[in-house]
């Protein structure tokens, strides 16, 4: 059913846990479906200097989110943003069809931590002019 | 430590002893029941004597009420949709529960696309149906009710005795789907009062790809599989001699067996279950703690989801089952836990351990440890748990 | 002597090399092919390489067009009745034969009562359709056709080529029933052209209880049996591993054994065909002379009937079969030898020998020994023998 | 399937053949359900003495035909018309189902051998007035 890197992300995780600082938190899926995973990242120089994740769900869902850390980690942002819920699988050598869908979403949990730190960053920045 | 088998309500192993009555009909003996020479009248006398001894023991009237047919699932295809069919001018419903076999469910579901309509019960929280609720339900237009002797996934068993006395002074037929039931608990037709009854032989020690359908005399049915004349017409096909043969040998066996397995299962089931929550928080038992199948262990471990739990066991020598949507393909887990009011979340985090005749305390021991473990360390990285205080968060 | 078996057609031996494959699948490897564990895994594996296998040897396209079901008999039904339901909105339209088998017949007989209309083609005195004939009956309301590859009565290989290649400019689906086909001689499906294509694991030394559809990509079609999501969703309920298994064993020793089986068993066909109307007077071959099944031997004797032939054959330690209604309880002989013209006498007299890959010559001159005096015997005792001028009274 | 009697009756047929100067002959059955059955007889003052049958047909036609024989021979007209079908089949120790109709129909050939020896007797004996 799963490759043998599911198998070795699912059952030897790497970067699993939380950043209680962490500068951005994104989180998809939901309970509906089983799958709920979190992306906890540290920024500096717009680098991802550390990334953690906490996922309830199959194994592919933990598989994913172990090894989108993986490949996201160290990198830039401008490069790690390309990162896609597809090149994720392939990075696992492949998905069972049926776990395509809700159980590959840590990138969008990435996405959504991005966005959320740019969000704080902008918040915590000098005061723009608002819109609207 | 050798695989400790848990899930004896996906399949079982065929007994040894089965195996070796089916042999004969796999080598020498291999004659086509309709042929009328020696090597054809020792296939059918075959085949008679399995429908006679499993007439027997189910209690039927008569051995012709016993129907073969090639799964569990198509003797409940047969029993739904040929008598829906044969009983149509009569009317049209059919009464069934949320929480029965995809079998049956998918089998109401393609009637109602051809002009049928179907009530299906709701159960309450131990996935019990009421029987007030099924006498409510019929109409003058209900011909048949369909509620399964004991589910799948939680072990409750229905109230069948007391639905069918229920029926009885109404003119509406009805179907047990006891695939899970027979070879499990005692089970007497004459007492069930039903009318149609489904079984698969690989649910107690059988081979696969055999059950069969009683069918009370005078019923009328249909049939699903057209061709010969086979199976008193109601399933052509050249019968798998070998396949019925060891269903009845496996059946005679099961049965033969009950009274020691039964009171020793339940004991090793309330054993683990009464560890299990005294060892793991937030744990809920699925079904009716007493009314329940006797091998039958299903729980929700809050926070983390069913198929990780899984492959965990797998990894150290345990086979389980779940009833998360992840091991299915399909988004929802299972209907038989939504339907009996579960959380999506809690749902997915269910864990069915169905315990058999070769499993030992032992064997429960080495389980309860490695689900400690496991547990633990998926509650670790789930971000619905929030350690010690353990509060949801959603 | 040894008993020799002569009803190849019937059923055949299992192959002691297929029940060996089996084995371990009825023993140790028992997992449900639905569960993610090792033991589920194993057996999905067995279940998944076995539809390659057969995939591979029949000339798929690929291993998901082959769907595996419980006979030869659920084949034809699934792939007529529910061809027949998916395409129920382009038309209710379906051609077949008067010569198929009962599980083709009776289906298309359930479905007249549904809406549908059925054409039965005739055939000519060998059994054969006429390919223009087919084309003929096809109107815009046509969606299927459904002829058998070869004749389970008189041997008879249909042109499925020619028909199939009649078929393609026109937007109708093929099916043909090669029960009696796969496994006797050679067969690729790139060169047949059909759509829909059954086969049963116990005519070609496999299991009973253990068939095949092959279904080609794009071919819609709803389930016959509902339930669980086995088999593509097109056939529900737990895998019959070991007959699957059994099914895609028994088809590779057969199709390479074809080389070496074909010309000896068309060899000792026609020798014993020669020396059965030399040797008896008012015999008659049914079916065609060349275009038939390589162990195919139809006859009808005049004046007597098949049964009291069988009988004596039997005592004599000789299976075989007839086609004479009095083996079937119906009160008309085989239909097929009525389609193909022969009077209802003539066809009550019919005796088939089907050879197998274990026959022999010296068998085959025994049965020629022991035929004759049956056929003395029988015919003096007959109201409808007048002796050595044996003139028909009626 | 069958009954010992019934295999016993069909490989070793009593009173097979036929009787050429008959007193009657009777046929039932018919081609098209493969069974047909004719008896011979014999009779000298209201007795039976003689009785043969031809049968095309299954073992059950032929087997009902020689115990019918067996039955009936030596007998009085008045006692062997009293036999039926029904009789015919229970001395075989019973018949499957499906050969229980035209298969077991010795009886009516010899009710008819019977009608057709009257009808004879009645041509050859002195005229008697006729009716109508
Ligand atoms: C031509 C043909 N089709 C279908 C069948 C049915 O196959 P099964 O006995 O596996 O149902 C048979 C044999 O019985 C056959 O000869
Ligand atoms: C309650 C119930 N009904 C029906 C079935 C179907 O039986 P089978 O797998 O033999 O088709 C099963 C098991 O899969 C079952 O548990």
């Amino acid at each position: 059913m799963y490759t043998e890197a599911v198998m070795d992300h699912f059952f030897n995780p790497r970067n699993a846990g939380e950043l209680v600082n962490a500068d951005g938190v994104g989180e998809a899926g939901n309970p509906v479906c089983g799958d709920i995973m979190r992306i906890y990242l540290k920024i500096e120089d717009d680098k991802i200097v550390d990334i953690k994740f906490k996922t309830f769900g199959c194994g592919a869902a933990i598989a994913t989110s172990s090894i989108l850390t993986e490949l996201v980690k160290g990198k830039s942002i401008a490069e790690a943003e390309k990162i896609t819920n597809k090149a994720v699988a392939e990075a696992l050598g492949g998905l069972p069809p049926q776990k395509m869908h809700c159980s590959n979403l840590a990138a969008d949990a990435f996405h959504k931590a991005l966005a959320a730190y740019r969000k704080n960053r902008h918040k915590s920045a000098p005061a723009v002019p608002a819109f609207g | 430590m050798a695989r400790i088998y848990l899930d004896h309500a996906a399949t079982t192993p065929v007994d040894p002893r089965v195996v070796k009555a089916m042999i004969p009909y796999l080598t020498g003996n291999f004659g086509n029941p309709s042929s009328i020479y020696q090597e054809g009248r020792a296939a059918k006398k075959a085949v008679e004597e399995s429908r006679e001894k499993v007439a027997e023991i189910l209690g039927a009237a008569d051995a012709r009420e016993i129907i073969f047919t090639g799964s569990g699932s198509e003797a409940n295809n047969l029993a739904i949709a040929e008598v829906a069919w044969a009983y149509r001018k009569r009317g049209n419903h059919i009464i069934t529960s949320a929480i029965e076999h995809h079998a049956v469910l998918e089998t109401c579901k393609a009637l109602e696309k051809h002009g049928f309509t179907v009530t299906y019960l709701p159960v309450d929280e131990y996935g019990l149906v009421a029987p007030e609720a099924v006498r409510e339900a019929i109409t003058d237009r209900t011909i048949l009710v369909s509620l399964m002797y004991a589910n799948n996934e939680v072990g409750t068993i229905q109230p069948i005795v007391e639905i069918s006395k229920t029926l009885q002074e109404k003119r509406v037929l009805f179907h047990t789907d006891a695939v899970q039931t027979v070879g499990s608990i005692p089970l007497h037709l004459k007492e069930l009062g039903v009318d149609l009854l489904s079984l698969s032989a690989h649910k107690f020690y059988g081979p696969k790809g055999t059950g069969a359908l009683y069918v009370k005399k005078g019923t009328r049915l249909h049939r699903l599989i057209h061709g010969g004349a086979q199976e008193r017409r109601l399933r052509a096909g050249t019968e798998n001699v070998a396949g019925i043969v060891g269903m009845a040998k496996a059946l005679e066996l099961a049965v033969a067996g009950l009274e020691e397995t039964v009171p020793r299962l339940v004991e090793l089931r309330d054993y683990f279950i009464s560890q299990l929550v005294s060892r793991i928080d937030h744990v809920k038992l699925n079904g009716h703690p007493t009314r329940r199948l006797p091998g039958n262990i299903n729980v929700s471990f809050e926070f983390v989801e069913g198929e990780s739990i899984l492959l965990n066991l797998d990894r150290k020598g345990v086979a389980a089952s779940s009833g998360s949507a992840c091991t299915s393909g399909s988004l929802d887990p299972s209907h038989v836990l939504l339907a009996m009011g579960l959380s999506h979340e809690t749902a997915h985090g269910s864990l069915r351990l169905t315990l058999g005749k070769e499993n030992t305390k032992e064997q429960l021991d080495y389980v309860l440890g490695i689900l400690e473990e496991t547990i633990t360390r998926l509650r670790e990285i789930s971000p619905l748990y929030l350690g010690q205080t353990a509060e949801r968060r959603i």
